[in-house]
């Protein structure tokens, strides 16, 4: 039993991770831009594609995860420039409406691009076997995956904490009107939070590739997650995106032994107590 | 001063932001009839103080009694059903609405049976009510001009209008003058000294020394959160220490 | 533009008058699939100008409303199918079912403001999706319900045959068109508008905001809960899917298409809305492309929908008069 | 095992000799009067969102029907006039493609769907529109055993197998194998729920002493299945069996892959892992030695009319058949063989024409029972293995095939009577 | 190096400022004085381009500024301390002012240590969050990050506001030392007291226009101007 438990724990650490990847990206967008960005999702989709392209060119699945995540973030920023700054007079709920058209139209324009069939898995040279647990097998690419995740906290939080443009981005985040009297481009630094923000969705795209099926339709199912994880871990709070997406993660998992037909209402019941006894979240804090 | 009961009483009241210590142990009784200004230098703690007696901040610590009820966690709304309003310093208005939408909803809750909420047509005396507010603050020929098209001073006008539709018996003013000609001025010191004669208590929150002195009878002075003077208009002007936090403190420098 | 004293009042109850109008002649010469569509229409306007009373007269965005429009359809199916066959105790028990159930997720949900709210009613609504999903032994599942026969009203008008039930639809449409009219035009109308203004103003003016706009969104699941009972009856089925909530996104579109800030703008945006859906996909196999770029140019360009486009350009004229 | 396998070929090579009706090649020139031109047919599948690729895969096999058919004269001299809609995945939306084609299009016959629940919305309202509707996917069973049998609404027909072939059949070959316990991760909708259900009784019946240890749940768009694979590993099982399908039955397979699931479990069935999404996307990754099926297999029947079939379709569209490509291309060979012998178009005498039907279509010979419209074929099962050429998999020496009638439920269906008809012995 | 002529500004519909002219000459300490609400923080912000609805020039350094956006202004060399201070609490006191050099690139004799010398209580709470400092640190820590920036100009809104005596007094002499160092002030006070002791020219703002302007020497001589406008 305690196998069984590690085991389930262990995966849903690694689903918690791809949460993780489009919640943060998620988090650091609403935290600067106070948008609600329903592409989220959509960013995480073309990221699978882009590096299905970028790995049919290259064959090489690591380039392919360096390079598309990049590709949507450049895509990504300039969305930002031209269709998503004339909404930042407009209601927060117009900004959400107007990311929800942004999803609709990247999920048709991705099938028309890549078309409506199934992306086929790339193999990840070194990282197909897998380890032994309790004489059970657990593959290593979800070690790598859990890895993975935790690397991009450590980076995120290396970045934020002790690089320049991570600190002004602190900066911003609790004071634009000053950041912008000292120098910073407040303008540029939405687009390329924006673009952050996409890279991170997309390298949970790609990094998905590997284990999952990669279709148009695949941004809208991890969206609604993703906003349920920021809604338990707190709006704008990194720290919470991450707590939360293990949450979540784990939560699924367990779900599956504990109560196999209720583990999806378990995290709606969650986020409702969430939102009535504790409003701002696990972890109400800035970026 | 008065021998009265007050009708308001602020008995050591707190409130911190941070380690800001915005109001600061105020004590305080306003008296029925009459205006009483609150004047300070920036930062002195006015607007949160207004801000905690209107409902709209809860104080961290201490009382507020209205005709001797405790209020100081009860809703903006009872207040004000209790007769308790406020006007704002940066226009609060519906804006997009005509003036005469503004001025009825400020009328709706104290005039319209609740059995009337679906009607079509507005029963006789209440818009015949509106009219009337409307004409006394000769606004009846733009009655039907959404209200953030106004000027300034027309807003402000309806700001303290739609604070008094229904009379309140204390009333808060904030910063009235603030942003106006003086035209605009002398109009709004008008309307509040009428609003003084038909028996509302006001209480003035303002910067214009003019405007104070030529209203108030009573001036309290707030410094850092504290009531650091409370008198007539002569012995505010008299008092040193008054001078000092306006014109700095004493500095050996100087 | 705004309630009582709308200078355009006449304007908006005019064209609402000549939709209906429309609607009514076209009953008499369209035949089944146009009937079918412009029922398909009137479900919309019906779910639209209710859910209008909460979005764009009070000012909450609910990602939420599809499920009171699947709980109205699934708990008047299941009348039908289980009780009796009576379409109007089917009404009456729908509409009883949505009320209790938007009340408690409203009064949930109206305990956070504005971002929250949103997120909390997609989570409700979703919560209700997956309960309709699950209990298979009720719902009949990701099957949904099949076989919900129209009968007949009052023991003597058929509704079977799709024109007679076109003008039944019709007749909830013109009866729901006067209420949303009554709402919009009337003291409680501006209520809401204040609150959507300025909800701090209207503590102020002695009122608790929280009591209206709870009242807007039991009001505005009730019409949900209409469309829903019309709908299901049309279809002849319901299925999970009713409650999901990218069904929400459509009301939102129909309102924003006519134009938030009309009261004929949910009708003008529904019929609109269905027109169009229903010429995109037989056009096109990307219709939702073509939907989705449509959404964008709404929101940012055409603020006011088409009615308030047509209200400006009238506007204008008269200013240069 | 190898004693099945020829005997399934004898089985297939008969089958192939007794083609009937076969109009597609025949080219028979068309008569003078033509009954009605074009004839139209109208079709609909879900063409965006997850499941966009069965779209695709349903109109590659209806285009190049109505190709053939107009290149060679059309039905009696009449040229088909054909379009497709998305369906999505709601029931609402395949219910209004209905409408819109009979009422505003002025189809002869409509088509395809993908979903139970929009089957049974669409079955319900076929009395109103009154033309035949061949159901080419969905597969609930309450469609032929409710709806048409019990509720006698005689324009829906079903070329497709419903879900016995998934439940029923896949408990055919678990009984032939030395295995006693199973496990399932299964759909957690009514189609998983029912095929897991007549898997497991029927499999009972045949081998009353296996066990089911272990059963894990997936909702409808799962993409992570790694904790349900976590939690089935755990068990002691040696056999697993699934009723995943498309992206997901995908992301299965390969996470399934990375946590040696084809390791762990002797055997491993895919009722669904046949078709042609899944195997296009893993192809050379398709794990050896596992059972899969599917509602047609390229490979069988191993007939000249089946050989014929994949090869004009891979020249057409450069990709090998779907099974609802074969469904799709048989129904409108199904419709143009009842037109033929009914010389006329009008709905009631092309059901009568339908009703009893037998055909011969690339999946072999169809027979349509009258009782509940449903078309009676086989469907092979088989393990996989591996070729060097595109799809890359292959079943060719271990096709296992019972005769269809065998395990189908029949006329009239009672609760919980699963098969088997067949005598073992 | 810094002149405006004309500038009205305003909030909505409400029009703070009228006709605003004002200069603030090279090393100078200039001062814009009056009692609060009459348009000391709007002209400060206009000078920022923090406020987009106004008309009128602000010319710096020879360059038209008035319709450029505020990291621009920044980086010709204006310096800013709001009367809010602008502290970013989340981040520490050294990272505080860092980013003002790190965000100016300007060359010049202000830099970390050179803050810390003019404000040595700054270096003992260094790794301090700036949300958690006491209101006179963020003062300090404000001028400081202000200064670190390595501007020619430095608009300071309200230093004295809520400061102990002998805080203001202490704050005088490092005003007078920035001065020295070559930087131009232009600071909001209604602190006369303080504003006659640090500066070297004083304008007199009521109700959003300038009503006297002077050198100090000339507003020591004429105590009814400070009365008038001034006091109570």
């Amino acid at each position: 039993m305690i196998e069984t438990l590690i085991f389930q724990g262990l995966t849903g650490l690694s689903q918690g991770m791809f949460l993780w990847l489009i919640s943060s990206g998620l988090t650091l967008v609403f935290g600067i831009l106070g948008v609600l960005n329903f592409a989220q999702g959509s960013f995480y989709m073309l990221g699978a594609f882009v590096g299905y392209s970028v790995l049919k060119f290259t064959g090489n699945f690591w380039l392919a995860t360096l390079f598309a995540p990049v590709i949507v973030g450049i895509f990504a920023f300039f969305l930002e420039r031209f269709l998503l700054k004339p909404a930042y007079k407009l209601d927060e709920s117009y900004q959400l409406l107007l990311t929800f058209g942004f999803a609709l139209v990247l999920e048709n324009l991705a099938k028309l691009i890549w078309g409506s069939g199934y992306i086929a898995s790339p193999r990840v040279p070194g990282l197909n076997g897998f380890v032994m647990l309790f004489n059970r097998p657990f593959p290593t690419y979800y070690i790598f995956i859990i890895a993975m995740g935790f690397l991009t906290v450590a980076v995120l939080w290396y970045f934020l904490k002790f690089t320049w443009p991570g600190r002004i981005l602190r900066a911003a985040s609790t004071n634009q009107e000053m950041a912008a009297a000292l120098g910073v481009n407040v303008s540029m630094l939405y687009s390329l939070v924006f673009g952050l923000g996409a890279i991170l969705s997309a390298l949970g795209g790609i990094l998905a590739t590997p284990i999952t099926v990669t279709s148009s339709g695949v941004g809208d199912t991890i969206i609604i997650k993703a906003f349920l994880v920021i809604v338990i871990g707190g709006l704008g709070s990194l720290k919470g995106a991450f707590v939360a997406s293990l949450i979540v993660g784990l939560i699924e998992s367990y779900g599956v032994i504990f109560m196999p037909f209720f583990e999806m209402a378990m995290i709606y019941i969650i986020v409702i107590f969430i939102l009535l006894f504790k409003p701002s979240g696990l972890f109400p804090e800035n970026v | 001063m008065n021998s009265k009961e007050p009708i308001l009483k602020v008995d050591k009241l707190f409130k911190s932001f941070g380690d800001l210590k915005a109001v600061n142990g105020v004590n305080l009784e306003i008296y029925e009839g009459g205006i009483v200004s609150i004047i300070g230098p920036n930062g002195a703690g006015k607007s949160t103080l207004v801000n905690i007696l209107t409902g709209f901040l809860f104080p961290d610590s201490g009382h507020i009694y209205f005709y001797g009820e405790r209020i100081e966690r009860k809703s903006i709304q009872y207040r004000v059903r209790k007769g308790l309003n406020r006007s704002f310093q940066i226009n609060s208005l519906f804006n997009g609405m005509t003036v005469k939408e503004n001025i009825l909803l400020g009328l709706l809750y104290w005039e319209l049976p609740l059995g009337r909420l679906l009607t079509n047509r507005l029963p006789k005396a209440l818009e015949e009510k509106v009219l009337e507010i409307i004409e006394s603050v000769n606004m009846t020929d733009k009655m039907n001009i959404e209200v953030d098209k106004l000027s300034h001073g027309e807003q402000r006008l309806i700001e303290i209008t739609l604070s008094i539709v229904k009379p309140p018996k204390l009333l808060f003013l904030d910063e009235p003058t603030s942003g106006l000609s003086p035209d605009e001025r002398n109009m709004i010191m008008d309307k509040i000294r009428s609003i003084a004669e038909t028996g509302t208590t006001v209480v003035l929150i303002e910067h214009n020394m003019d405007v104070v002195f030529s209203l108030a009878k009573r001036i309290v002075v707030l410094n850092r959160g504290s009531v650091i003077a409370d008198g007539e208009p002569s012995s505010i002007r008299g008092n040193e220490e008054v001078k000092k936090i306006y014109l700095g403190e004493d500095l050996t420098v100087a | 533009m705004k309630a009582v004293f709308d200078p355009f009042e006449s304007f908006e109850k005019f064209l609402v008058i000549v939709i209906i109008l429309g609607y009514f002649v076209a009953g008499f010469f369209a035949h089944k699939f146009l009937s079918f569509i412009l029922i398909k229409a009137m479900v919309l306007s019906i779910f639209a100008m209710g859910y209008s009373i909460l979005f764009a007269r009070t000012g909450y965005l609910s990602f939420g409303h599809a499920a009171f429009f699947a709980v109205s359809a699934y708990s008047a199916g299941l009348f039908v199918l289980h009780i009796k066959n009576s379409m109007l105790l089917a009404l009456v028990v729908a509409l009883l079912f949505t009320l209790v159930v938007s009340a408690i997720i409203g009064f949930l949900s109206l305990l956070r403001s504005k971002i929250y709210f949103a997120m909390l009613t997609l989570a409700f609504g979703m919560g209700i999706y997956t309960i309709i999903w699950e209990w298979e032994s009720l719902t009949g599942g990701d099957d949904g319900l099949i076989g919900i026969n129209r009968s007949s009203l009052f023991g003597s008008i058929s509704l079977v045959p799709i024109n007679h039930y076109y003008f039944f639809a019709l007749v909830l449409l013109i009866l729901t068109a006067i209420s949303i009219y009554f709402i919009v035009y009337s003291p409680l109308g501006l209520i809401l508008n204040g609150i959507k203004e300025n909800e701090t103003r209207m503590r102020y003016a002695g009122f608790s905001p929280k009591i209206y706009s709870f009242l807007a969104f039991v009001i505005s699941g009730l019409f949900a809960g209409v469309a829903g009972y019309i709908d299901v009856f049309l279809e002849n089925s319901a299925s999970p899917v009713m409650a999901h909530w990218s069904e929400s996104a459509l009301p939102i579109f129909a309102v924003l298409l006519g134009g938030i800030e009309s009261f004929s703008g949910p009708m003008v945006g529904a019929l609109l809305l269905t027109l169009l859906i229903t010429f995109l996909q037989t056009v096109s196999s990307e219709w939702k492309l073509w939907y989705g770029l449509i959404f964008i140019v709404v929101i940012l360009g055409l603020r006011g929908g088409i009615v308030g486009f047509v209200k400006s350009k009238l506007k204008g004229r008269g200013g240069e008069q | 095992m190898k004693k099945f396998n020829r005997r399934s070929f004898v089985k297939a090579g008969l089958a192939g000799s007794a083609a009937v009706l076969f109009g597609g090649l025949t080219g028979k020139k068309s008569e003078a009067k033509t009954l009605k031109n074009p004839i139209k047919i109208a079709h609909q599948a879900v063409l965006s969102g997850n499941f966009a690729t069965y779209g695709k895969f349903h109109e590659m096999g209806a285009r190049l029907a109505v190709e053939e058919i107009n290149a060679n004269g059309g039905i009696l001299g009449s040229k088909i006039e054909y379009t497709m809609k998305d369906a999505t995945l709601k029931p609402a939306v395949a219910v209004r493609n209905a409408r819109y084609f009979v009422e505003e299009w002025g189809a002869d016959m409509i088509m395809g769907i993908d979903s139970s629940g929009q089957a049974l919305a669409v079955g319900k309202i076929m009395p109103q529109l009154n033309k035949p509707l061949i159901v080419t996917h969905a597969a609930t069973s309450q469609l032929n055993e409710n709806l048409v049998f019990k509720e006698g609404i005689k324009q829906i027909f079903r070329v497709s197998v419903p879900t016995y072939q998934d439940g029923i059949s896949a408990a055919f070959v678990a009984s032939k194998l030395p295995i006693k316990r199973w496990a399932t991760i299964s759909p957690s909708y009514t189609f998983g729920r029912v095929s897991w259900k007549a898997f497991k009784e029927t499999l009972k019946k045949l081998r009353p002493d296996v066990e089911f240890v272990s059963e894990s749940w997936a909702h409808f768009g799962t993409v992570d299945f790694s904790s349900h694979i976590s939690k089935v590993m755990s068990s002691n099982a040696e056999g697993f069996f699934t009723t995943e399908w498309a992206g997901e039955l995908i992301s299965l397979i390969n996470q399934g892959q990375k946590f040696g699931l084809f390791k762990k479990f002797k055997e491993v069935l895919l009722s669904l892992g046949g078709a042609m999404d899944v195997v296009e996307a893993l192809g050379k990754n398709y794990p050896e030695g596992v059972w899969i099926s599917c509602r047609y297999w390229y490979e069988y029947p191993p007939t000249n009319v089946n050989g014929s079939f994949v090869e004009r379709f891979y020249k057409r569209w450069k990709r090998y058949p779907h099974y609802v490509s074969e469904t799709s291309y048989s129904a409108i060979y199904a419709y143009k063989a009842a037109v033929e012998k009914a010389k006329s178009v009008k709905t009631e005498d092309v059901i009568k024409a339908l009703e009893g039907l037998t055909f011969v279509t690339p999946a072999g010979r169809r027979w349509i029972r009258k009782e509940d419209h449903q078309a009676v074929y086989e469907v092979p099962w088989g393990r996989v293995a591996h070729t060097d050429k595109p799809p890359y998999v292959t079943l060719k020496n271990s096709i296992m095939v019972w005769p269809a009638e065998v395990y189908y439920p029949h006329p009239p269906f009672k609760e919980n009577d699963y098969p088997p008809y067949y005598n073992n012995k | 190096m810094l002149e405006i002529k004309k500038l009205n500004a305003y909030y909505g519909k409400s029009h703070i400022l009228w006709d605003v002219d004002l200069k603030a000459e090279q090393n100078m300490i200039t001062a814009l004085v009056g009692r609060n609400g009459m348009g000391k923080t709007t002209t400060l912000k206009c000078i920022m381009g923090l406020i987009s609805n106004k008309t009128g020039e602000i010319v710096f350094k020879g360059e038209p500024i008035e319709k450029r956006p505020p990291y621009e202004i920044a980086k010709l060399g204006v310096g800013y301390v709001p009367d809010d201070l602008g502290i970013f609490p989340t981040l520490t006191v050294e990272e505080n002012i860092l980013i003002a050099s790190y965000l100016s690139k300007r060359e010049g004799v202000w830099d970390l240590e050179s803050v810390y010398m003019l404000f040595p209580k700054l270096k003992q709470l260094r790794n301090s969050r700036g949300g958690h400092l006491s209101g006179g640190e963020k003062k300090m820590l404000s001028i400081g990050r202000a200064l670190a920036a390595n501007p020619d100009l430095i608009l300071i809104d309200e230093p004295t506001e809520g400061l102990a005596p002998l805080i203001v007094q202490t704050l005088a002499e490092s005003l007078k030392r920035i001065k020295e160092g070559g930087i131009t002030i232009l600071l909001t006070d209604q602190n006369i007291n303080f504003v006659k002791s640090v500066s070297d020219f004083v304008y007199i703002i009521e109700e959003g226009r300038i009503k006297h302007r002077g050198t100090v020497e000339e507003i020591k001589q004429s105590p009814e101007i400070i009365l008038k406008y001034l006091t109570v």
